[in-house]
């Protein structure tokens, strides 16, 4: 792949009442935002399970971002919560297995932080461009690992065709 | 508690009689110290205002000193050096990068914790007991109008000691020597402050209603702990007399020095007699009977 | 982005039967499109490439429905805010587009057909607070034929606004319009009124809480008291405790009712002064008591009720300025010298002061020495809009609330000489504006731009040192009285209560609205609906506005005998739970039970969670919580954001 | 040794407790966990330097629950447990495997254990969780035997291999577990022996969708290895099972250490230690640290 060219794949997985909120008002303000990332939304910044992370690693994300309410915020009163602890010894993990703790960022952003998921989204991009491609993990496997019995490599080739197309 | 002494300029020259006192008193409570060996400037006035970096640093360096020095607190009776050496630790704690940097220009690492005290906490810290216990004479007829001034107690989130609007920490020291307080309005005003120099005319406005609401209120001497407080209350008050003729001459002491009276010393000990007003106390009876005991 | 390769690109992911792109997908046109396709092509699931799923994903749903297919068979693809509007790069942003739709196609081909759930309603209200919104609320809610329990923790309902001497825009006496609704909350067949009372416990969940009330003694029978107050009169503690109904301008005695127009008219024993529970002796008020009411060893007791829907309306308090909350939260304001002058006062002790039935029956006198003050001056924003030492917000009244006690001030004291410093002038609102005109027009109050930065007595006489900002120069006034429109913030215990009913509140300790603008009144959690200024500073329409508003989506719910809800919620493979019950403590919201799996002998073998589907909200922290992976959350369950990150 | 011995049969007699899970001696310097539900067999029971199972795994294991069941009464069961196992007991307690009321348990005053069979009892040979064990005399017991003894004095070298390890870069910690994973053959020896993975059914073995990538290449022994040491991250007790029983000797412990120091760090929580305390995890604090978010 030409370094120049590579462009980071970030996922984030954001909770449905603020960030994905904050998100549409990012939207609504017109505000501009590298296109790198893609959002999964889930109800609660508390439902995000750590495999999640890894799944996306090995689906060749290079980062991943964790969003959801402020503290005292949480439309579910507590969830982000009980993920902020949850987080907190993930990050240590991971750092302590030797992955940089800018490959995995977190956030709180509310309804009405446009501005601050536009600026999150920019600085992670940014942080995860510099790291580089995270092809230390990725490439620990070649083979295709299927989430699902059904699931084939072909199906996610037909991605690349679609560049093609494009 | 391992004292370290930082007098600061002004304890040198115009506010010799601010040193003297606090030496003698606090030998007298039974507190020693060490003045910490090569201090320097505490990054007051032109290097606060000109060049930031210099004045953390300077301030930074007297601390470091007192580090090295096996020093685990500072005692620094000048309000401004006070106020100077508690902004740099504040800075160095709470900015990022001022730490790395302070500690690049002075080569040396901040390992430690030193608390610094203005002389309002050194006494608290003593106790006030420990004066009442040692109180020679009565100060009862004095009605002391306690003046804090600006540094001694703000920005009160970084002094973190008494209401930085309503302090009453000196009233709890005077009155242990047995004088009174009074309540009034004026104890956290401006008395113009460096500007003494520059623009007396200022400080002559600002200090007269000092003294006036002091007066106003009963009171008949003052007590402050700053020697820029000092100059601007004892030394202006011939020029408010040539702008206020009816002006009458207030006294103005430094806290050490009551407290020191209080112990039983006299004004000469105390440097009270090179005060621009004069302040005339100590009992001749007792006075002889100490000059009799020293004879 | 370029639009026109999105369908064909996204057909060749597998399962895609049909693409199409359209310009208004939401317009009746467009959803035909969606029917047709599904008719024509009996498509079994959607995904629309659309706005947020926040706008239109209901619209979609009943698209769907219209043509057959469950609803939450729909997923959108966020392609305008999170796609279109935000990158400028076309071939970026097309590319992003058709990934977006692959994870929605990909999510899609693993939902599952959800149908919504019934809950039973207990056609029973809670109202917490008995201020004016409480008071609305509960005969809004009454009127309409529900049953209402209100609760008020004070011994007397009326709230702040019984304290009030005339109100703004109309200047007509608060209390001469609050009282006949105290009453009629009193005389309501459907109002239980719980006066002296507090919520300690909630439990249960829309249309089905359980809510423990503690009703603290009184110390008096209240079936017996006929209300005739001999017991007060008699009572020789006179002058032990500040009346805090007058602001602490005035004693009470140890047996008291807070104001002659109380409801319910029963006294109250202050044990912290009374001399019978000093010295087991006096007993005066017994003595006079021809019903036997008092009742010394009166315990508090707790009452259990089954609650549809809860009303909160605690209100709110203003900030404490004196000596004694310097160290709180809060930091005061020592150089306006409250608490150490006694002429230097807050909004609802001049309040108190105006008031005909107040402790100067009206007459504007100074606390230090009664003589009236011919100079006045009122300082707006007291701890309101100071980052650095108050609060961020504005409390919205003072501006209102200070124009009128300065145009009070001056009808009373016609020689007197009015100022006030303020920082801007927030008039809006019906007559707001002209009322401020009138106050500085006819009534001649002087308004200087400005803060103050000093207030301090000089014979007798307050100076107050402050900056004319428009004049640009200091200014100095001599004033003989000084009232401090101090900030309105929430009151002492708000967290704890917020706690305990479960709602979530901000980091003043305002509760939070579920949605700013489309769900003012309705708090995050289903069931529970705010009122007046216990959600941020509020005046009176503003607060009867919300309470009735509440009041009405209460009735909402109440009308139907079970409530619908959104299917998305956690249930539990009961076969595969190890029975740890984390999802149990990390649950917000109680709905995790423990189920006894029994053998054949019907012996308990083991525990395993069982999720209350009624109480569950959704948010699927058990299911991330869970180590075996034996909770899913239905519409967002595992396999389908697998499928998501499968499709990145 | 007797007194423990008089002690379980007295139990079983009276029919008081349904089993005794203990240690038999099987040479000078090697135990071996036993059921003893005989009376009779009580006489085998020992505890000494050598007892390093940690027997509170089986506590949740269904066949020796099921002992446990009559008709018409639910008996005990009665556990030998050192100290440091005790924790792991709490830990159960907690998690609701076990009820405190449920169980007898037997402890001792300990003075360590050997790192494995066949070792000499010594300042050498010492396990490393003995080193730094602060808990000689047991939080929990109903019995206790044994005297107090002076524990041999060692160097904590799993901490020095903890911060030399911190000290890399990420990239040299990465090769290095690399490395150590690389070894696993998933036999989830770990996991069987570890009394907190007490799940009926283990996340690895869930394949729709599947959770952790169960071939052991490398990257599916990392998955296995960061999930495994998150899923016990503020629960492990410490107890050392898994990496004593890896065939692959992979130092498991550096992790379930690194996130207990964590777990102190960052909440002063030690997990185990008492049953009054909330669990860390399922329970949070409005003042916890959010030094991690933007």
């Amino acid at each position: 792949m030409d370094k120049q060219k590579w462009e980071p794949k970030i996922v984030a997985f954001v909770c449905n009442w603020c960030t994905y909120t904050g998100a549409d008002l990012a939207g609504t303000s017109r505000m501009k935002y590298p296109a790198n990332t893609k959002m999964i939304r889930v109800m609660c910044s508390g439902s995000i399970d750590p495999v999640f992370i890894l799944k996306a690693f090995e689906r060749g994300a290079d980062g991943v971002l964790i969003s959801g309410c402020h503290p005292n915020d949480c439309h579910y009163n507590a969830g982000n919560f009980h993920a902020r602890r949850r987080w907190d010894f993930f990050h240590e993990l991971l750092d302590f297995i030797g992955i940089e703790k800018g490959r995995l960022q977190f956030s709180w952003i509310s309804a009405s932080e446009g501005k601050k998921f536009a600026d999150v989204i920019s600085k992670v991009t940014k942080d995860i461009k510099a790291l580089g491609p995270f092809t230390d993990y990725q490439k620990m496997n070649s083979e295709f690992t299927a989430f699902f019995p059904e699931e084939t490599a072909e199906d996610h080739e037909v991605l690349n065709k679609v560049e093609e197309i494009v | 508690m391992n004292y370290g002494y930082f007098p600061g300029c002004s304890q040198t020259g115009s506010a010799k009689e601010y040193d003297i006192s606090l030496r003698r008193v606090i030998d007298k409570l039974g507190v020693s110290f060490d003045e910490i060996e090569d201090w320097s400037c505490c990054g007051a006035t032109s290097a606060h205002a000109t060049n930031h970096k210099l004045s953390t640093a300077l301030a930074m360096r007297n601390i470091m000193l007192a580090e090295q020095q096996g020093m685990e607190s500072i005692i620094a009776p000048c309000a401004a050096c006070y106020n100077r050496l508690i902004m740099s630790q504040f800075e160095i704690a709470n900015h990022s990068g001022v730490k790395q940097e302070t500690e690049k220009l002075l080569s040396s690492k901040f390992l430690k914790d030193i608390k610094v005290f203005n002389v309002l906490e050194l006494f608290l810290k003593i106790g006030i007991n420990k004066i009442a216990e040692n109180r020679k004479r009565e100060l009862s007829d004095l009605k002391v109008a306690c003046y804090y001034g600006c540094l001694l107690v703000r920005p009160a989130a970084i002094t973190k000691f008494d209401d930085a609007e309503q302090p009453t920490s000196m009233e709890k020291i005077v009155e242990s020597t047995g004088a009174h307080t009074i309540d009034w309005n004026y104890k956290v005003e401006c008395c113009g402050a460096a500007h003494s120099i520059a623009r007396r005319d200022i400080v002559v406005d600002l200090s007269k209603n000092i003294i006036d609401d002091a007066r106003a209120h009963g009171a008949n001497v003052m007590a402050v702990a700053c020697p820029m407080c000092h100059t601007n209350l004892d030394m202006r008050q011939r020029a408010m007399r040539r702008k206020y003729p009816g002006h009458e001459e207030f006294p103005v002491l430094y806290l050490t020095e009551l407290i020191g009276l209080a112990l039983g010393m006299n004004e000469r000990e105390l440097g009270i007699d090179l005060h621009y007003i004069d302040f005339k106390y100590a009992d001749s009876a007792l006075e002889n009977s100490i000059a009799n005991k020293m004879g | 982005m370029t639009v026109r390769v999105l369908p064909g690109s996204v057909k060749i992911f597998s399962g895609v039967e049909y693409s199409t792109d359209y310009k208004y997908m939401c317009s009746d046109p467009g959803q035909n499109l969606i029917k047709e396709a599904i008719h024509k092509y009996r498509l079994d699931a959607i995904v629309v490439g659309s706005c947020s799923p926040h706008m239109h994903e209901r619209t979609f749903r009943n698209a769907a429905v219209s043509a057959g297919i469950n609803p939450f068979m729909v997923e959108i693809a966020n392609l305008r805010e999170h796609c279109s509007w935000v990158h400028d790069d076309i071939e970026s942003s097309t590319h992003k587009a058709i990934e977006l739709v692959r994870m929605a196609i990909e999510k899609v081909k693993r939902d599952k057909p959800l149908t919504k759930i019934n809950v039973p309603v207990t056609k029973r209200v809670l109202v917490i607070g008995g201020g004016i919104a409480g008071i609305q609320a509960a005969l809004d809610v009454a009127n309409a034929g529900y049953e209402v329990v209100l609760v008020e923790k004070e011994p007397s309902i009326g709230g702040h606004m019984s304290q009030l001497s005339e109100t703004f825009p109309t200047l007509d006496c608060s209390q001469c319009i609050l009282t006949p609704r105290m009453v009629e909350v009193h005389q309501h067949p459907k109002i239980k009124l719980l006066s002296y009372s507090e919520v300690v416990k909630v439990e249960g969940f829309i249309g089905n809480f359980k809510v423990t009330i503690k009703k603290k003694a009184r110390h008096i029978n209240e079936d017996l008291c006929s209300g005739c107050g001999l017991c007060i009169t008699k009572c020789p503690i006179k002058k032990k405790a500040y009346n805090s109904f007058e602001e602490d301008l005035a004693f009470r005695s140890a047996i008291y009712i807070p104001f002659p127009q109380a409801i319910p008219n029963i006294p109250v024993i202050d044990e912290t002064v009374c001399t019978y529970y000093k010295t087991g002796k006096c007993g005066m008020c017994v003595k006079v008591c021809d019903r036997q009411a008092i009742d010394f060893d009166q315990k508090d007791t707790m009452l259990v009720a089954d609650i549809g829907a809860i009303i909160v309306a605690t209100g709110f308090k203003l900030y404490s300025i004196d000596k004694k909350s310097a160290d709180s939260k809060y930091k005061g304001y020592g150089e306006y010298g409250y608490g150490k002058y006694r002429d230097v006062i807050d909004g609802l002790q001049f309040e108190r002061i105006a008031s005909a039935s107040g402790p100067t029956s009206g007459e504007i006198k100074r606390p230090s020495d009664g003589k009236e003050p011919k100079k006045i001056a009122f300082i707006q924003c007291v701890g309101s809009r100071d980052d650095s030492k108050g609060i961020s917000y504005c409390s919205k009244i003072c501006c209102m609330y200070t124009a009128k006690q300065a145009m009070l001030y001056k009808h009373k004291v016609h020689d007197g000489e009015a100022y006030i410093f303020y920082m801007d002038i927030r008039a809006g609102g019906k007559m707001y504006e002209e009322f401020v005109r009138r106050a500085i027009e006819e009534d001649d109050v002087k308004y200087i731009r400005g803060r103050v930065s000093r207030i301090y007595e000089k014979n007798g006489k307050y100076i107050v040192k402050g900056e004319d900002t428009i004049a640009g120069m200091p200014v100095e006034i001599e004033a003989d009285m000084i009232v401090l429109a101090t900030a309105m913030i929430p009151q002492d215990n708000a967290a704890d209560l917020a706690r305990t009913i479960g709602v979530p509140y901000d980091k003043y300790g305002f509760y939070n609205e579920s949605h700013p603008k489309l769900k003012p009144v309705e708090s995050t959690t289903a069931g529970i609906f705010l009122a007046g200024a216990c959600q941020s500073p509020k005046d009176i329409p503003e607060s009867v506005a919300m309470a009735s508003a509440a009041a009405c989506k209460t009735i909402i719910l109440l009308s139907s005998d079970t409530l619908e809800r959104e299917p998305v919620v956690a249930k539990v493979n009961e076969d595969l739970c190890a029975g740890c019950f984390y999802c149990k403590k990390v649950c917000p919201f109680g709905a995790v039970e423990v189920k006894d799996v029994k053998d054949i002998n019907g012996i308990v073998y083991k525990e395993v969670a069982y999720i209350n589907q009624g109480v569950c909200q959704g948010c699927g922290t058990c299911t991330a919580t869970c180590l075996s992976k034996s909770i899913e959350l239905a519409g967002f369950n595992n396999e389908e954001i697998f499928a998501e990150i499968a499709a990145l | 040794m007797k007194d423990l011995r008089e002690h379980t049969r007295e139990l079983l007699e009276k029919g008081e407790i349904a089993a005794v899970i203990g240690y038999r001696q099987v040479s000078e310097m090697r135990t071996k966990p036993v059921i003893v539900t005989d009376p009779a067999d009580a006489e085998h029971l020992v505890f000494n330097e050598y007892c390093l199972n940690n027997l509170a795994v089986y506590l949740t294991k269904a066949r020796i629950k099921a002992l446990c069941r009559t008709k018409d009464k639910t008996l005990k069961l009665a556990i030998t447990a050192k100290p440091c196992d005790v924790h792991s007991i709490v830990a159960l307690i907690q998690e609701n495997q076990i009820h405190r009321k449920d169980i007898h348990i037997i402890s001792f005053n300990c003075h360590g254990v050997v790192k494995d069979f066949g070792c000499e009892f010594n300042g050498d040979n010492l396990a490393s969780k003995c080193i730094t064990c602060e808990t000689h005399k047991p939080l929990y017991f109903d019995k206790i035997f044994g005297e107090e003894k002076e524990t041999p004095k060692a160097s904590d070298q799993a901490l020095a291999r903890i911060q030399e390890l911190e000290s890399m870069t990420h990239k040299e910690r990465f090769e290095f577990f690399k490395g150590e994973f690389d070894r696993c053959i998933k036999c989830y020896a770990c996991r069987a022996v570890c009394p907190l993975c007490y799940c009926q059914r283990c996340i690895t073995d869930k394949a729709i969708p599947r959770w952790i990538e169960s071939s052991s290449h490398q990257r599916g022994n990392f998955s296995w290895n960061i999930v495994r040491a998150f899923h016990l991250s503020a629960r492990c007790t410490g107890c050392g099972e898994c990496e004593r029983a890896c065939p692959a000797d992979i130092p498991l412990t550096l992790l379930n250490r690194r996130m207990a120091i964590e777990a102190k760090r960052s909440f002063s929580y030690v997990s185990g230690r008492s049953l009054e305390t909330p669990t860390l995890v399922g329970s949070f604090n409005e003042k916890d640290s959010d030094e991690l978010f933007m």
